[in-house]
């Protein structure tokens, strides 16, 4: 089996998707004759045609709001914004049409929306952002982010499948810095379920995204040190596999949440209030969240890096749960 | 074009049916029984039930919260639109939603999301839908004259003129938006001259004839069924009651509404089948009476129906639950 | 001293600072003809005229943006949404530039914007949202909710003299139904600082909004069976007042937190990480987040009261926590 | 319209300076000491200049990120943007932002926020403004052909218009928004026409031609001074680089940009002027000595410049800190 990219694990989930299902399509700006600004989608044009991989004008509300119409009448398309941050403009017709359509009047929405997100590429403000936290209070979207390659291709498949609309959160850092050998077959990851991305015993490292792998290289450190970390990829973010979050801190007794999302409001908040909520006996020290700081992503490079929650963060974190 | 006679004699009957209805959620909101609010289309009915008729059953509508017609015409039942009003399980929604946010794939009618012209670019989804596989179907979505100022209408109409979708465009121009009069929302005197923005051809209708929307819808589905691409249809007519039914629209000139009510969408069919001998008054008289049996019965079964389950709060946020 | 209505106090507020500045103007759908959806600015048109209370197309991209302009150009403008629910169509204006002016390059975007919202009102799920979940993750922007007669004035005053972009939750349930006599003399409340609604010892209940009277009452039952219930109003809600809140928790060392906005990724989960992170060895227990659940608001009676956090649901949470 | 020899010489000046500066950019991103993107005016120079160059000292621009010559013409020093570029302290805004998301009310320019024709609507209130406290200025909003087909594109014009606001609204129409050509982005031939929808005039200039860019936007600004509202201006150009300075924009035809190289604005505008004896080739290259010389020396400045502070990164996210 040959490695493969985040990002042609992405590409592969929607070709096949595509292949498989005559009703899946995709929509954004530049998907078609450039292939994508990411090249997520190159090739398509000429493999599926200018009716199945639409150049749209510049307009993200249109185009969600057309993709939202295309699901209604039975299509499954894909939406790509060219960048996460651009959401901001179809906050409305995901948030009032999509996420409401099937408990307001029955009507699914399968949609897909792919949300290139997240910083260290140096984007500033408008290139780095991630976006769930727009959503994440939104009830009837559903979330999910992964951070390996293997979950890039099955998370993307199964959000294809899904009835209800998907947010699909794809960190741009990872596109071509992670590498995997997947299986050839035909697979998905269910929505919904998290996954232990490592073993351990004495503290949960609970994370998703990129900053898994700033977790697991915190692990690593720490692990020298005699302390053995769990760390939890949430892989969906809404809704939240609660039994997964349960299960380790009960092993663990001890929660260090982690995000690359800035903290006020943050996926974190809910992770702790929760566990806070259903299992306080199980606690032994409080839960502390390691996210970016309340503020824009700055560009300029030492900026940025005080932004990004870094792996010194949670080894000096861990190591304050291990002394509590 | 036309007009066969069943055809309209359906037409008044669903003017009809459609005042008369609403006026009963009038009355009924003003009992206390239709509780937050009402909205009625009261004075230009004809808009709905002239577009909505030009559909086929195949087809696809996507209104706003003064279509009515729409829903009656598809075949949505004044059974389940006043238990919608009433918030019973047996309402279009099971009580999920209220009065005019209505929506029932299963009659080709997508509900409406309140933010107005938020309809535009779905519908132009689902006429993209259409064209993708191929289908000889057509959408057609409608805002109101306020709605024209949204950005998503800009969006909406964009891409479906790139993309010569086959979608009809339609807004019920009736003057105001709620109390704002049309020169508060825009500098153009015709709503239509918006469709000149993306080669859309713009129709201009007497919005208070059924006969020339339905005319004007049906002629811009077939040019859209033929891969002719959109239409937009600005139908000039006149909202007759408040905004919604406890606003007493003072900001409305009596001068203009007196102007208006000669000009009643009702009243002008009903001379039109009446002076054509087309139909009789005998004949209008039964399909009122028809009309209101119907009205009376679909309270009658509204008030017994039962109120949905506390629990049922909880139902339907997925389609596919996790 | 004439007792007024918390819609009054509203009035009062815009009506008062116009009057003391002539860079604050209002714009929004309905204001001037109509005088407001909710009657918020009747009589303005005619008191301040067109040019300072302006009917704008129906548009809140649009007008949002031009407030933003408006500010940046020295102006101090008001926006108001018909209902709360339409700000869905000006997310981007809000989140995307007045929320990262100042960080960006420096510039204040002194608005505010006006968000009649909350249910209890029979609206269905486009007329009783709380949307304070949309803005709670967006740096940038503050978020305040007043609860009294005496704070809808002091807060909408502060607001209205902050360089910052303000987001007013007014709940629209409370229009009407509370009154108060307030001061004659010009005050304002200070933007950051929650309130003890009602001091007591055992159990915390944090809340705003309308969602205070639900707290007070449950608090009064609760006296009746010998529990001192404290009620803290948040009053604002970006950035939240921690020192209130541990001050709260260090006294009672129970918390319950209440409100009526949805409760995944609501204000609640913050509110439970931040004391659970920093107040960890004070909790006697877990903290217990009341809140609406994780749906559209419903529109038909029955289905809305199950929806909306009732005084009961406190009363059995607080009763939970003193077995604790 | 008459125009001074001196402005001509520095409206040659701007175009120059804007080219050699972008030019450096490019070259430093290719060495990779600017980081994450560079994106550059290259043969749409006149437009930015033009309409920079337009505009009185107490006026104010909205422009979007293809208006290097607006920072220029306003007065942002190469200095500052070369600093700003490099991520440096004493960049435009300090580290917090990059490359052309520049942004100083002391010179009057609004920062541009990425999202395309957010900038219209903001734009459009900095008139209202100048409206409410009945002062003389006016404001340029600037937005791509891609821009226009936005939502807030659409907002903003409409109650610019309206309102009768004291703008100028101007489009770079440079053929693409990043791949996507124009017949995929709009069904009408001239983008001067969305103009048609609000009554607003839409004039369509050789955005080539600097002095054309300058004469139409000067003429503009008179009209919104003297109150008589909202000017849209279609500037016909062309991008000559890739979207960015990573993209080869292979999709662009190579004939296509063969035929616009000879319409490159600084050749033409350097034939004008000596073709008119209004200037000397000496004199030319005495400015573009001067230009090179600026140029250079902001690049010193801006490597000499200290990056921001890690602790910066906290600060500023409110102008009233609690
Ligand atoms: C985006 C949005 N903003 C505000 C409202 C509140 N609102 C409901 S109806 C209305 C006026 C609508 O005017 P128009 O489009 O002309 O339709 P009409 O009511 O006249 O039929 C407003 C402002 C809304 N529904 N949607
Ligand atoms: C709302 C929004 N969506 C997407 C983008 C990403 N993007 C940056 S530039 C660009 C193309 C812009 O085209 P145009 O407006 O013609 O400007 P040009 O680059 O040609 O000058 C796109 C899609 C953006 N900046 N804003
Ligand atoms: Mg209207
Ligand atoms: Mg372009």
């Amino acid at each position: 089996m040959k490695e493969i990219t985040y990002l042609e694990a992405i590409k592969q989930a929607m070709d096949e998707e595509m292949t498989r299902d005559p009703g899946v399509f995709i929509l954004g700006e530049d998907v078609g004759i450039f292939g994508g600004a990411f090249r997520a989608t190159e090739g398509f044009l000429e493999k599926y045609g200018t009716w199945r991989v639409i150049d749209t004008p510049l307009s993200e509300s249109g185009f969600t709001g057309a993709a939202i119409g295309a699901a209604l009448a039975g299509m499954r398309p894909i939406v790509e914004m060219q960048f996460a941050d651009f959401i901001t403009c179809s906050f409305d017709q995901l948030v009032t049409v999509a996420a409401k359509n099937h408990y307001r009047w029955g009507a699914a929405t399968p949609i897909v929306v792919r949300a290139p997100c997240g910083g260290n590429i140096h984007g500033g403000p408008f290139h780095s952002q991630c976006i769930e936290g727009y959503f994440f209070n939104v009830p009837g979207l559903k979330i999910v982010f992964p951070s390996t390659v293997y979950d890039a291709k099955g998370l993307l498949k199964a959000a294809i499948r899904d009835n209800d609309p998907v947010i699909y959160c794809e960190h741009k850092y990872l596109y071509r810095r992670i590498k995997d050998s997947i299986p050839e077959e035909d697979y998905v990851v269910p929505i919904g379920k998290a996954r232990v991305a490592l073993e351990g015993n004495d503290v949960s490292v609970i994370t998703y995204g990129a900053m898994v792998y700033t977790a697991l290289e915190a692990a690593q450190r720490l692990k020298e040190q005699g302390c053995s970390v769990e760390v939890i990829d949430l892989r969906t973010l809404l809704p939240l596999d609660n039994k997964s979050l349960f299960d380790t801190v009960k092993k663990t007794n001890k929660v260090v949440v982690l995000h690359e999302q800035t903290k006020t409001g943050g996926v974190g908040a809910e992770v702790s209030a929760l566990i806070n909520e259903y299992c306080f006996d199980y606690l032994d020290g409080p839960i502390i969240r390691i996210a970016a700081p309340d503020t824009p992503v700055p560009y300029s490079p030492p900026l940025e890096e005080a932004f990004i929650p870094q792996v010194k963060d949670v080894v000096f974190a861990v190591e304050k749960l291990m002394r509590y | 074009m036309d007009i066969k006679r069943e055809d309209l004699v359906q037409l008044y009957y669903y003017l009809r049916l459609t005042r008369r209805l609403e006026e009963r959620f009038t009355s009924l909101y003003h009992q206390g029984k239709i509780l937050g609010g009402a909205w009625t289309s009261n004075g230009t009915e004809a808009v709905s039930v002239g577009y909505g008729y030009a559909l086929k059953r195949e087809d696809i509508a996507a209104p706003y919260f003064r279509d009515m017609g729409v829903f009656l015409v598809r075949g949505i039942t004044p059974k389940r639109l006043m238990a919608q009003y009433l918030g019973r399980k047996t309402g279009v929604t099971g009580g999920k939603e209220g009065n005019v946010h209505v929506g029932d794939l299963n009659f080709g009618v997508i509900g409406f999301p309140s933010h107005l012209a938020d309809n535009y670019p779905v519908g132009a989804g689902v006429a993209l839908a259409f064209k993708i596989r191929g289908e000889k179907r057509v959408v057609a979505a409608c805002t109101g004259d306020g709605g024209t100022s949204r950005g998503d209408f800009h969006e909406g109409m964009n891409l479906a003129s790139v993309r010569k979708l086959p979608i009809v465009f339609i807004c019920n121009n009736n003057q105001y938006a709620y109390s704002t009069p049309l020169q508060l929302q825009m500098a153009i005197k015709n709503i239509a001259d918006r469709s000149l923005a993306y080669n859309i051809p713009g129709k201009i209708v007497d919005g208070n004839n059924v006969i020339a929307v339905y005319t004007a819808a049906k002629e811009a589905c077939e040019v859209a069924r033929d891969g002719g691409g959109p239409t937009f249809i600005e139908c000039k007519t006149m909202r007759m009651h408040g905004h919604s039914e406890h606003d007493s629209a003072k900001y409305v000139p009596r001068e203009l509404l007196e102007e208006w009510k000669k000009k009643d969408p009702i009243l002008h069919m009903e001379n039109y089948l009446l002076e054509g001998s087309i139909s009789t008054r005998e004949e209008l008289e039964d399909i009122d009476a028809r009309v209101k049996k119907e009205v009376d019965e679909a309270e009658a079964f509204a008030e017994e129906s039962p109120y949905p389950d506390p629990e049922d709060c909880l139902k339907g946020v997925y389609a596919t639950p996790l």
